[in-house]
């Protein structure tokens, strides 16, 4: 891999991670439990469609095969895919979606406050922008995991069940891989490995103020950085890409 | 006629005139029990028809064909989630909760515009939404900025802007298509097809055959009639449509010179009745969402309360 | 439309029934109730399959403009689709997919006792060959409606529900449009109307064995002959046609 | 040695006997304990493999390329369901029924080949599951049509010959894909490289550290060590592999001249500890699967039962 493959790379996981888990609260959109519910899941979807396009945009140029942001969203297959494992995971009830976006959001807040002192002006400037949104996201997923966590048996016993099934989708969010190294000796990216005592720190302050209990390290899953991923994220793909895969000569 | 019969008909005249000075109702003021209650009716419909309408926008959020669109979707539909929360609002300072707004929505009580029951089939559909039925609700909507009634009044004004911002993204949207391959063409034109009439019926029923018409126009909650409204909205439509290169599905259509107007085909009144009815493609599937979300829903909104409950609790104790 | 457009049309209408129904069965594959019963649905989705694949073939022959079965099952979108509304029906649960299956069963049990009889000798053949398959679909299905209906409590309150749900969907199966009228006068085709008493004497047996109330007329939806579905057929699109929707000079 | 102890050795050493003169043990005959228990553990596992193995196939079943793979696919997967079928009733021989053997796959006692723990990602998935898995599965099962125990061995038979046509039909798709697009090439190479050493594993541990491989021989259950069925497998596949220009993801790949075999690297083994342990990317979600299916069917059975039972009750009182 050349620098640029690697940057591109990069970038790529950057901008699937938002879009994918975008695109899954876009699944929500109608559906909330209470109204202004609707409109936080979709201001947050809104940031992180908002951040994909960003990364995808730069990603392209970065490769410079004349990809858009378009062209990467709707006409990749599952195994060009980069985005972590957790993200593409179904949103199950509100305790799922929502612990689902408490593990990224801990980790994006400390993902991007590294990005944005990148050596790079142009991710260092996407990542700052886009920490004050992940600031909110942050704050309102660890307000629901606090409040479902102590606030009724069922509401306990949801979310514990939620945290308990999403919980081996977490390390691969630390992984570093030859990129990852490469990126972050560059000045272009951020150990992320680096990163997980302090994510543990916020995340166990959060689960012990929710009376949840941080579950034991028994399983754990990765491959997303080399195509591997579940089998939900083909139909997700199909879903979202429907349009231009069968219409490729419109424009939109 | 004793006293108290005495003194609401002075309120009443009272009301009247002041409505009719063009001063606005505020929720303290006295107001006739049916001026209330038919506000309630209006605004709490126009709350749910918000919240319902999110649903076949919704539809094609996860398919939008390129993320630019995706994004302005999403936003719209957000938009339209906040008109429902400023809409519920303003019902409220009637003297309603917004849980029994949920409860006769849900009982089918109250209703929202009929135009969510059809389904959207395709991506053009989400153009004409926005061109032809955000067009139309605008048009009803201008009127009502200079509702007697403030808080619905000033409501509107605020959400006639961003009506119109949706207007336009759906008219480029069909622009879009309409300039596009063939496909697309056919798609725009479909749409067009399908939307068409149902929008002339969002307006209501003709002047003739509006009961309650006189009544609010009294009262200054209306300004148009119905049949006013739709001819406004027909002659703004047509040349749109036109300069589309689309065909608007009537036969009867033609301008009229005498009347500097668009004369238009007779509605299918009995296709709007058989779709209030329950007869839409989607009735049951929009209200079963709503129910399935409310409904699905309430144990996350209890375990927000019993936290708050249990928060106030320990701050009480604390001190 | 001329003669053979007609003939093309009618012959999808057929096709697509099947698929989309034995597209639906699909779905429940490695998930019924038990496992006598995933041999069942997939008997049936196999039967259905093999249907609408002579259909199809069949009408891509008569339109004549080089569509085979594949073509025509992968590359139209949701308005050229010509399957009753009630086939596109999420499968909901066991009971929804049964009261679906009864009453369309029921249904072409009847239609292609008619097609049997046809002037035209290759869809006779069809007709004929199929039917077989349907008067086990057909017992399947009943006896299930009956097993429900007069079991427990909750399958009682389950099926009636389904039934419910799915009423006003069925009236469209026995229109007559111009297509059918033309089919029906060149001896192509079948009198859908007339077989309603028929199907209402077999259906009213069935449901009075199995102590179900046949419900009220109060409201009934159409329009897929038009081309006008529900929403959930793009869904369904969406996923069977992404292969060859994404890969379109592919052979598979 | 009291007399129970020495009938039992009786028993044993005829046994023994019977199982060496080549014949079949029936359900009816004696049989150790232990003897029985393996063959639970075995039958059932392999059974439970059937019906878990269903559902990496059964994810491509909605998305096949063509209604002819589709058509394929289901007769192949229903095939499956029967499989598993059979090899019930088979086990049940021994006097476990289907319902406590689903209660062991559904608690994690009973355990299913590991090779579905692995996800289908693309549609040659379905091709190399038919090519490698099947065709390591009926590597396994020739030997086992041999099994001393008879109702295995006879399911054996008849589950022999459908697999191998299914293993045609998996290679046959590999075949295509391999002929392809450069798209499909590389989907054909990506689902071999993922489903070669998984495939490798489901021959059992080398037969150094294989605890229980002699004593299955002993008893004629097992005819073939883990390793000799591996290598058998290995000289089959890699000239099918050769001939679809597809390559095998093992540097250390080489037709060894002295041993007449094909000499390949070392399995890792701690990748085959991790995902049997939990750590595939599937294990959870088949095992909810399986168990969704059956707790959600329960009031389907339920009913199927209280109906049985009505209409039985019903015929004894007109009796």
């Amino acid at each position: 891999m050349t620098d640029k493959d690697m940057r591109f790379d990069y970038l790529l996981r950057l901008g699937d991670n938002s879009l994918i888990l975008g695109q899954r609260l876009a699944e929500w959109c109608g559906h909330a439990p209470m109204l202004e519910e609707d409109l936080a899941l979709t201001n947050i979807g809104l940031d992180l469609l908002g951040q994909a396009r960003m990364f995808l945009s730069y990603a392209g140029e970065v490769e410079g095969k004349g990809r858009d942001e378009d062209r990467l969203a709707y006409f990749r297959d599952t195994k060009d895919w980069r985005n972590l494992l957790l993200l593409e995971q179904p949103n199950g009830d509100f305790a799922k979606t929502m612990a689902r976006q408490f593990f990224f959001d801990a980790f994006q807040y400390l993902q991007f406050e590294g990005l944005a002192k990148s050596s790079d002006d142009r991710l260092a400037g996407i990542a700052a922008k886009s920490l004050k949104e992940i600031t909110y996201h942050r704050r309102h997923s660890a307000d629901w995991i606090i409040r479902l966590g102590d606030g009724t048996d069922e509401s306990h016993e949801r979310i514990q069940g939620a945290i308990d099934d999403l919980w081996g989708y977490l390390p691969e969010m630390f992984d570093m891989d030859a990129v990852d190294d490469a990126m972050l000796a560059d000045g272009f990216g951020v150990d992320v490995a680096a990163l997980r005592p302090v994510w543990d720190d916020y995340v166990n302050g959060v689960l012990a103020e929710a009376t949840l209990i941080r579950p034991a390290d028994s399983w754990s899953v990765r491959g997303s950085r080399e195509g591997k991923h579940s089998e939900h994220l083909g139909y997700l793909l199909a879903e979202m890409q429907f349009l231009p895969r069968a219409y490729p000569d419109a424009k939109w | 006629m004793d006293v108290i019969d005495q003194e609401h008909d002075e309120l009443e005249t009272a009301f009247q005139a002041k409505v009719e000075a063009e001063q606005r109702i505020e929720p303290k003021d006295w107001m006739p029990e049916k001026y209330r209650q038919t506000l309630i009716r209006q605004m709490s419909q126009h709350a749910h028809s918000e919240i319902v309408g999110m649903l076949p926008e919704g539809n094609w959020l996860t398919r939008a064909p390129s993320l630019k669109r995706k994004t302005i979707l999403m936003a719209k539909i957000q938009d339209e989630g906040g008109h429902g929360l400023y809409l519920y609002s303003a019902t409220e300072t009637l003297g309603i909760s917004r849980d029994e707004m949920f409860e006769q929505l849900h009982s089918g009580k109250a209703k929202y515009s009929s135009i969510f029951n059809y389904p959207t089939l395709n991506w053009a559909d989400i153009g004409a939404i926005g061109w032809l039925v955000d067009g139309a609700a605008i048009t009803n909507q201008i009127a009502l900025c200079r509702c007697s009634y403030g808080p619905y009044a000033r409501a509107m004004i605020r959400i006639c802007k961003e009506e119109s911002f949706h207007q336009r993204q759906g008219y480029d949207i069909m622009m879009t298509m309409a300039q596009g391959t063939k496909e697309q063409r056919e798609m725009a034109q479909d749409a067009l097809n399908r939307w068409w009439w149902p929008t002339l019926m969002m307006f209501g029923p003709n002047d003739a055959n509006s009961a309650n018409s006189a009544q609010s126009m009294k009262w200054r909650i209306k300004r148009q009639s119905n049949d006013d409204l739709r001819q406004k909205f027909v002659d703004a439509t047509v040349p749109q449509a036109e300069f589309l290169g689309l065909t608007i599905p009537d036969d009867k259509l033609a301008w009229n010179d005498v009347r500097g107007h668009y004369d238009f085909g007779e509605i299918d009144w009995e296709e709007f009745k058989a779709v209030v009815k329950g007869n839409g493609l989607c009735n049951r599937e929009r209200l079963q969402a709503r129910v399935d979300a409310h409904d699905g829903g309430k144990w996350v909104r209890d375990a927000a309360l019993a936290y708050a409950a249990k928060k106030a609790d320990r701050k009480a104790k604390a001190a």
